[in-house]
């Protein structure tokens, strides 16, 4: 054996480059595909695309703020699509990611205002911890009636959804209410000292980026680990995991817990980085964008810091789409459809594209 | 006269040229037998002639018409029918649900006349099937006659059997053997896939020889014989192999005399009981019992055969000591170690081994590369993994060493385990569950569709690990492979053991006997009584 | 009819939900349009509308978008926006803004907000004397702010002129869940309730077809929705945001918007009560137009004061 | 708590409403039985019963006639069931995100074009609903009459349907080769059937049938069209299918299992349980979870079941 073959890859590296141009490629062009579909409803809607989507790259791109709105955006976005990366590889399809970045939320808020005493930093890291906890333990309920029930999972973690949703209601409205909010649905702000630090003066980016980032860089580790190996071979088979001795449930709790913590981190890093107090409607649609963008982003790393940032983009300017060119507020949804859609076909599509 | 004809047929898959330019012609009224080492391109061939895969180049003629072949649709209409080597039988359905699926257009049906018919049909083969009955409860050599029978029923005229009698006892073999001369006589063609020389001199009119997706050989049976079809698959005389190599594939293709020139050197009982299995109680998938009662030992050195009918509880009893299944009552002892309370892992641990006889379900990851499926027990232990982190480079060498060292056909470790032949994914399993020189190995049906150096290859090392002192449990519906090396033989029936005996004294016979359920205790009283 | 000496302010409207919702945002929609019309001769308006802003992250963007635009008046048309504007109001202290409901003001933040206890109350008044089964009921999307308020003076009208009357109380959690507001309507019925009230928005749809389909009494919330059900539906209970409005507008030409609450209430002929002649006229006798003008004076001169009713729980 | 409420004609108005609840998530819920038979999990329900909701609504509302209404939504669902099989059979993406995917693209679109087709109006646009049709003697029936027998024609429909949909299940060869496509694709196209048809055609069934429960709430429940007006039961329906594992009745049985815990959790708002409405409204979700849990020991989903087919040929 040459020292050359020796030194070739490992097989299946976790980020193969190639794949992952080609990856980005495609995406990126059906991506443009379903900017073509949003500007023919554009036109049909009385607009003039062009102008339109001027305003969505600008919204997006154009000034500091704007940049870094869309990185704020992006990075709850992508703690998700790590999460969902790790879940959907175990053949897990945790579809209840709203749920656990609300219930990260709770916890984290919770431990903000009623542990006291403590100082600022073991404060926020018991803050960050505890919204992980929250995240992993809504996450684990649907787990457990998995791993030992065989309860579906895309079914019990999108009723979870529902029932956080109710749940926040409840407590901004009793037990967690401002008591000088005048009734008003939201809890005490935590302490100033608690507020994350801004990345850029004046801007809403703060540190909850970075940790994205390391979450995203700290799965690669993940999946050299023999954690992330068991999590493989079981989703791959679970016959095999078995007749390999792999401890199923185990595993199955296992990536639950993980990718519910993720997505907790998610809600703990909205709350302290951008609202600072409890509120609802924190985590609508979040869920299912983080997949989308997992998906998008090949289950890979670097892949999804990029789609992460991409639909983050397309939101924030999309959002800033319809503020200046009058753009009915549905289209951008509707765009958001075809990308996903198109973006899940573009394999075949452009494999099409090709050989014709 | 020809009924089917291909024509410098070439397939090619990312990496093989699976088929390469392949000529074949069927006659009507005949049995064609195909054969070829693994990867020679036998089921390739044939899922092109079924419209499964499209050919690169080539073309086929259809009773002299030239036909494209796009799907199994087609191939149905031009009267070709296949049975696969893995049965594609909806498992929940009935016999008859199976068989009509797909017939006579969408609407209502009448289910008591479609079984009277399906019975009808049955019946005029010879084959012997209730068409009520769900088809997860019947055997394999029933669910291969259901398949059989669901390709005549479409009124196939040419009939491809993918090595059909791999999982097959001699007495089904038999009954196969003559429905297939029966449909001949009525004028079907026949393609009949078989890795087992023996079989083919027996059931086929015509050879066709396979190597390397080439075909090298063709003759009228009759005019050829074992050890030039032997010759012609491999590629090499036999004379070049080693002289145990060359018995053991004589052995392997045919007549017990033969079968005991794999000579037996410990006598049972001599080393420690590594498997000791105690009044075992296990049910099947369906909750059903399986394995009934059943106690036996095997001992260090020494291969313990396990013969019988398949569906006796084989697989249950199987699952049950290497613990992937639970036990209902009993005992199973493994090394001195009560082993019911563990776990497959536990098993493992215990450096013990196991080699299952569906290696696509439970044995490999087929879409995972071959590094990771030959570390897929180990991958956790060092030099692996340290500190909880996988060490691609050792996984990698690792593997090298197991292709390099069972002569698995495979480019390199980051080949797509499904890209493998049969025979090749079995030898890479026999690499992984042999590389840790277990102890104790459990091993059911290791050579299943592998082709005869292939297998001689597998008993060649079950010997040398019973040399080296292993406990081997071997579980084979086929009889020559266990008269060739097991030192003693359970027959298994009905999930209960009909008694042991020594292979020396072991006569087809009294096997097919017990195999069909009658207790060596009665055999021999009755022979005393006569 | 513009003149170009007039004076020009930019005027940015962002609203939770649709523009014809036939409720909470229609009726600021609408309002504010008036305003704008009203002010025609005086002040050039340049309105900027934008819906569906309920993602509380994406509320700062929109802010900071339209103060770095330039507008003079940013309107934020709902609770969830208060954060964000005292946030943003901060850096941009020569822009003016304003909440739709809320607690906290600032220099260049005004909280315009609805007396919606008024309206309750007032419904309450009519339904406790009307019913002839002894029970009423209110159905409401979320138990928030105004919503809570109105809900409770509901309760108090109706025990204020039938002391034994029931007062039925729903919530559907979802603005948008119509269906469920209709089955809630249903069963507030079924439950013996025969005239019903609504807190607005798309729970209202729900309860008037309801009410239609079981023949049962009703009333309007927030627009004029006499005529989506009009066999049932005796009077609607009206918003209207433009005097505020047209004030907010006015006071930011003026340079004196700001640190200020900006309620429509009777007063102000901000809120009425709109009745459909043909079902109200044979209902309402001389006892309860005497009832409802008092109770509309009283609030009007101020003699008439409910207290704090936040601090009732409602079950 | 107030029990004096609690007359008879209440808790039949309970169970009535049950039945209301019920229908549109049965609709979807029966069309999704067939659709998962294939092998294919399609989470664009909630999409789908959106876009049924408003092109029903608009076909009633142009036509004048709501049975053409019906026919319109059901066309409607039927295209996005082919949208969702393109992407999940053909093109073989998972079939989880693509489900999210077709429930975005749906709200989004019935949104859209409800604002493109009717611009901005100070009244919404209003059509006339089924009516109640109490069927003669059934209706008279106690308690039982009034549950299931006093409602609009859609709600019988949907009745019907659970009939005729077990007979196409299980005793139609098209019900046969649907079964099997779910358990052993393989078997179907060594067979000669072919796949992706057999999976098409119960995509657009289903779609279909979505698209009906969708138009059931504007047609025959409120005669107007709303935003995200579904509220999450195209979800619902999704988790009945699981626990009516795969069966037509069950289903029937699953959705009013739903329907009753969401009018009693209405019901004792109605009677000021002393519960805060925020807890009160987790309990339908709740309940599904609970039942789901209940049945899944049993609940042998397809074999094949979100796996896309591909023959060997790499
Ligand atoms: N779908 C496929 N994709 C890639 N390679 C394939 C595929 N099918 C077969 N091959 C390769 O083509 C060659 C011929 O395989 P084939 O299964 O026809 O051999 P075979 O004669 O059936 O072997 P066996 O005796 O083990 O059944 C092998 O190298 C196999 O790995
Ligand atoms: N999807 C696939 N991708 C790649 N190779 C495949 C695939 N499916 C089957 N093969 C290979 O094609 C060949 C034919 O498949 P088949 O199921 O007949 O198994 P086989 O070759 O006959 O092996 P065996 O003899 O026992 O099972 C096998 O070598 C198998 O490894
Ligand atoms: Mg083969
Ligand atoms: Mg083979």
């Amino acid at each position: 054996m040459t020292t050359a073959e020796q030194t070739q890859s490992p097989p299946q590296p976790l980020i193969n480059w190639r794949g992952l141009w080609q990856n980005i490629v495609q995406a990126a062009l059906s991506v443009v595909l379903s900017l073509v579909v949003g500007g023919i409803l554009l036109l049909l809607s009385g607009r003039n695309p062009l102008e339109a989507y001027e305003s969505l790259y600008y919204g997006a791109f154009g000034t500091t703020d704007r940049f870094t709105e869309t990185l704020v955006k992006a990075t709850p976005l992508l703690l998700i699509a790590v999460s969902v990366s790790i879940s959907f590889r175990c053949q897990y399809w945790n579809i209840g990611a709203e749920g656990q970045m609300i219930l990260g939320s709770i916890f984290s808020v919770w431990v903000a205002l009623n542990i006291t005493g403590l100082p600022t930093l073991p404060h926020l890291a018991l803050c960050f911890v505890a919204g992980a906890l929250g995240g992993a333990l809504w996450s684990l309920i649907a787990g457990v009636l998995k791993a030992y029930l065989q309860a579906n999972e895309v079914i019990t973690t999108s009723m979870l959804n529902y029932i956080a949703v109710y749940l926040l209601a409840y407590l901004v409205r009793g037990p967690m209410i401002d008591p000088g909010g005048f009734n008003f649905p939201q809890s005490r702000l935590i302490p100033d000292a608690l507020e994350l630090p801004r990345l850029v003066e004046r801007t809403r980016l703060n540190a909850s980026f970075i940790v994205a980032l390391v979450a995203a860089a700290l799965v690669l580790v993940f999946w050299r680990s023999t954690w992330g190996r068991r999590t493989e071979i079981v989703g791959a088979s679970r016959r095999v995991a078995a007749h390999v001795g792999l401890n199923i449930p185990r595993t199955v709790l296992l990536v639950a817990g993980v990718s519910g913590a993720l997505t907790g981190i998610a809600g703990w890093g909205e709350i302290f980085g951008l609202h600072f107090r409890l509120i609802e409607e924190i985590a609508r649609g979040y869920g299912t964008l983080g997949i989308v963008v997992a998906l998008l982003g090949g289950l890979n790393p670097v892949g999804m810091v990029i789609s992460a940032f991409l639909f983050a983009s397309l939101v924030v300017g999309g959002n800033a789409m319809e503020r200046n060119a009058n753009v009915p507020f549905a289209l951008v949804d509707v765009i958001q459809g075809c990308v996903i859609l198109l973006v899940l076909s573009r394999a075949y599509l452009f494999k099409r594209a090709s050989s014709s | 006269m020809i009924t089917v004809e291909m024509r410098g047929i070439t397939k090619r898959f990312p990496g093989v040229v699976a088929n390469d330019a392949v000529d074949l012609a069927l006659r009507s009224g005949e049995v064609h037998g195909l054969l070829g080492e693994n990867g020679a391109g036998k089921t390739t061939l044939m899922n092109v002639l079924f419209g499964l895969y499209q050919p690169d180049e080539g073309e086929i003629l259809v009773k002299g018409e030239p036909v494209t072949i796009h799907s199994p649709a087609d191939a149905i209409d031009l009267g070709i029918g296949m049975v696969h080597q893995h049965f594609k039988l909806v498992q929940p359905f009935t016999v008859t649900e199976n068989i009509i699926l797909g017939l006579d257009g969408w609407g209502f049906f009448d289910m008591a006349e479609a079984e009277r018919r399906v019975g009808e049909v049955a019946a005029q083969y010879g084959l012997d099937i209730d068409p009520g009955v769900r088809v997860q409860e019947l055997s394999v050599g029933a669910q291969q006659r259901v398949e059989i029978l669901s390709s005549l029923y479409r009124g196939a005229d040419v009939l491809i059997l993918d090595e059909p009698t791999a999982v097959l006892t001699p007495q089904e073999t038999e009954a196969l053997t003559v429905v297939l001369r029966g449909m001949a006589e009525k004028g079907k063609t026949i393609v009949f896939i078989s890795h087992k020389l023996e079989e083919v001199l027996k059931v086929t009119d015509r050879v066709t020889v396979l190597r390397g997706g080439r075909v090298v050989f063709g003759a009228m049976t009759r005019d050829t014989d074992k050890n030039t079809l032997a010759r012609e698959m491999i590629g090499r005389d036999l004379a070049s192999l080693r002289a145990d190599q060359q018995a053991q594939v004589l052995a392997l293709a045919g007549s017990e005399a033969e079968a005991h020139a794999g000579e037996h050197g410990t006598p049972a009982g001599v080393g420690e009981c590594l498997i000791d299995v105690r009044d075992l109680h296990v049910i099947d998938d369906r909750g059903l019992p399986a394995v009934r009662g059943l106690s036996l030992e095997v001992y260090a050195g020494e291969i313990l055969g396990i013969a019988g009918v398949d569906g006796n509880g084989q697989r249950e009893l199987v699952e049950a000591i290497t613990r992937v299944r639970p036990i209902e009552s009993g005992q199973v002892v493994i090394a001195g170690e009560d082993a019911t309370g563990w776990r497959a892992r536990d098993y493992i641990k215990h450096n013990a081994a196991y080699i299952s006889d569906d290696r696509h379900r439970d044995g490999l990851i087929l879409d995972f590369d071959l590094g990771r499926n030959a570390t897929l027990k180990v991958f956790d232990r060092s030099p692996f993994s340290r500190v909880g982190l996988l060490d691609f480079r050792a996984i990698v060498r690792f593997t090298r060493e197991l292709i390099t060292g069972f002569d698995v056909r495979a480019p390199g470790p980051s080949l797509p385990a499904g890209k493998l032949s049969g025979g090749n994914q079995q030898k890479l399993i026999l690499a992984r569950e042999l590389s840790q020189n277990p102890r104790v190995i459990v091993a059911n049906k290791p050579t299943r569709g592998l082709d005869i150096g292939a297998a001689a290859y597998v008993h060649q090392k079950l010997m040398e690990e019973r040399e080296r002192g292993a406990g081997i449990l071997l579980i084979s519906s086929d009889l020559d492979e266990i008269l060739l090396l097991s030192d003693r033989i359970l027959v298994i029936f009905n999930g209960q053991s009909m008694g042991v005996l020594n292979s020396a004294d072991a006569a087809t016979q009294t096997l097919g006997l017990m195999m069909a359920g009658t207790r060596l205790a009665d055999l021999t009283t009755q022979e005393a009584a006569s | 009819a513009q003149d170009d000496d007039l004076p020009t302010v930019k005027v940015a409207l962002i609203l939770p939900g649709r523009a014809d919702d036939v409720s909470w945002n229609q009726a600021s929609f609408d309002g504010m349009n008036r305003a704008v019309e009203a002010l025609e001769d005086t002040i050039a308006v340049e309105l900027t509308v934008v819906e569906q802003v309920y993602d509380p992250v994406d509320i700062e963007p929109a802010l900071l978008d339209y103060a770095q635009q330039g507008f003079d008046l940013i309107v934020g048309h709902g609770f969830q926006f208060m954060e964000p504007i005292i946030k943003v109001a901060e850096d941009y202290p020569d822009v003016n803004f304003a909440i739709g409901t809320g607690f906290k003001i600032a220099p260049n933040v005004g909280v315009y907000d609805v007396k919606l206890e008024q309206g309750g109350y007032v419904m309450g008044l009519i339904a406790g004397y009307l019913t002839e089964a002894g029970i009423v009921g209110v159905v409401g999307g979320v138990d928030v702010s105004e919503i809570h308020r109105g809900h409770v003076a509901f309760v108090l009208g109706a025990e204020a002129i039938n002391e034994d009357v029931t007062v039925l109380n729903n919530f559907i959690g979802d603005f948008n869940d119509v269906p469920a507001a209709k089955e809630a309507a249903l069963s507030q019925i079924s439950a013996g309730a025969d005239i019903l009230w609504q807190s607005g928005d798309g729970v209202g749809q729900g309860v008037l077809s309801a009410c239609e389909d079981e023949d049962v009494l009703c009333m309007g919330n927030t627009t004029d929705q006499n005529e989506l059900a009009p066999e049932n539906t005796i009077a609607s209970f009206v918003y209207d945001w433009a005097p505020v409005y047209v004030q907010m507008i006015e006071e930011t030409v003026e340079g004196e918007f700001g640190d200020a609450f900006y309620w429509i209430e009777f007063a102000n002929e901000g809120v009425s009560v709109v009745y459909n002649e043909d079902v109200a006229e044979d209902l309402i006798d001389e006892d309860l137009q005497a009832a409802i003008d008092e109770a509309i004076e009283g609030f009007v001169d101020g003699t008439l004061d409910l207290g704090d009713l936040d601090a009732f729980e409602l079950d | 708590m107030n029990w004096d409420l609690v007359t008879y004609s209440f808790v039949v108005g309970v169970l009535a409403s049950a039945v209301r609840w019920a229908t549109p998530i049965l609709f979807a819920a029966l069309g999704e039985v067939f659709t998962e038979r294939s092998g294919i999990l399609n989470l664009g329900l909630e999409g789908i019963m959106l876009m049924g909701a408003l092109s029903g609504f608009v076909g009633a509302y142009n036509t004048g006639s709501l049975w053409a209404g019906v026919l319109v939504a059901a066309a409607t669902g039927m295209v996005m069931g082919l949208l969702m099989a393109f992407v999940s059979v053909t093109a073989k993406a998972n079939q989880v995100v693509a489900g999210l995917g077709i429930t975005i693209l749906g709200g989004g679109l019935s949104t859209l074009l409800f604002r493109l087709f009717f611009g901005l109006r100070s009244k919404p646009p209003t059509i006339k609903t089924f009516g109640t049709e109490p069927i003669p003697l059934l209706s008279e029936i106690p308690v039982l009459g009034r549950m299931f027998f006093s409602h609009n024609v859609m709600v019988y429909l949907a009745f019907v349907l659970v009939g005729v949909g077990w007979f196409v299940l299980y005793r139609t060869r098209y019900g046969l080769a649907l079964r099997a496509v779910g358990e052993r694709p393989e078997a179907v196209d060594t067979r000669g059937l072919n796949v992706t048809r057999l999976r098409y055609s119960a995509l657009m069934i289903g779609g279909a049938m979505a698209g009906i429960g969708g138009a059931y709430l504007p047609l025959a429940n409120l005669g107007l069209f709303w935003t995200q007006m579904t509220a999450g039961r195209g979800f619902i329906a999704v988790a009945v299918v699981v626990f009516s594992r795969w069966d037509p009745v069950r289903a029937l049985v699953g959705a009013l299992v739903f329907g009753g815990a969401a009018a009693l959790q209405t019901a004792l708002q109605t009677l000021e349980a002393p519960i805060p409405s925020e807890l009160l409204l987790m309990m339908p979700y709740i309940v599904t979870i609970i039942v789901l849990v209940g049945v899944s020991r049993r609940a042998e989903f397809p074999s094949a079941f979100a796996v896309p087919y591909s023959r060997g040929e790499g």
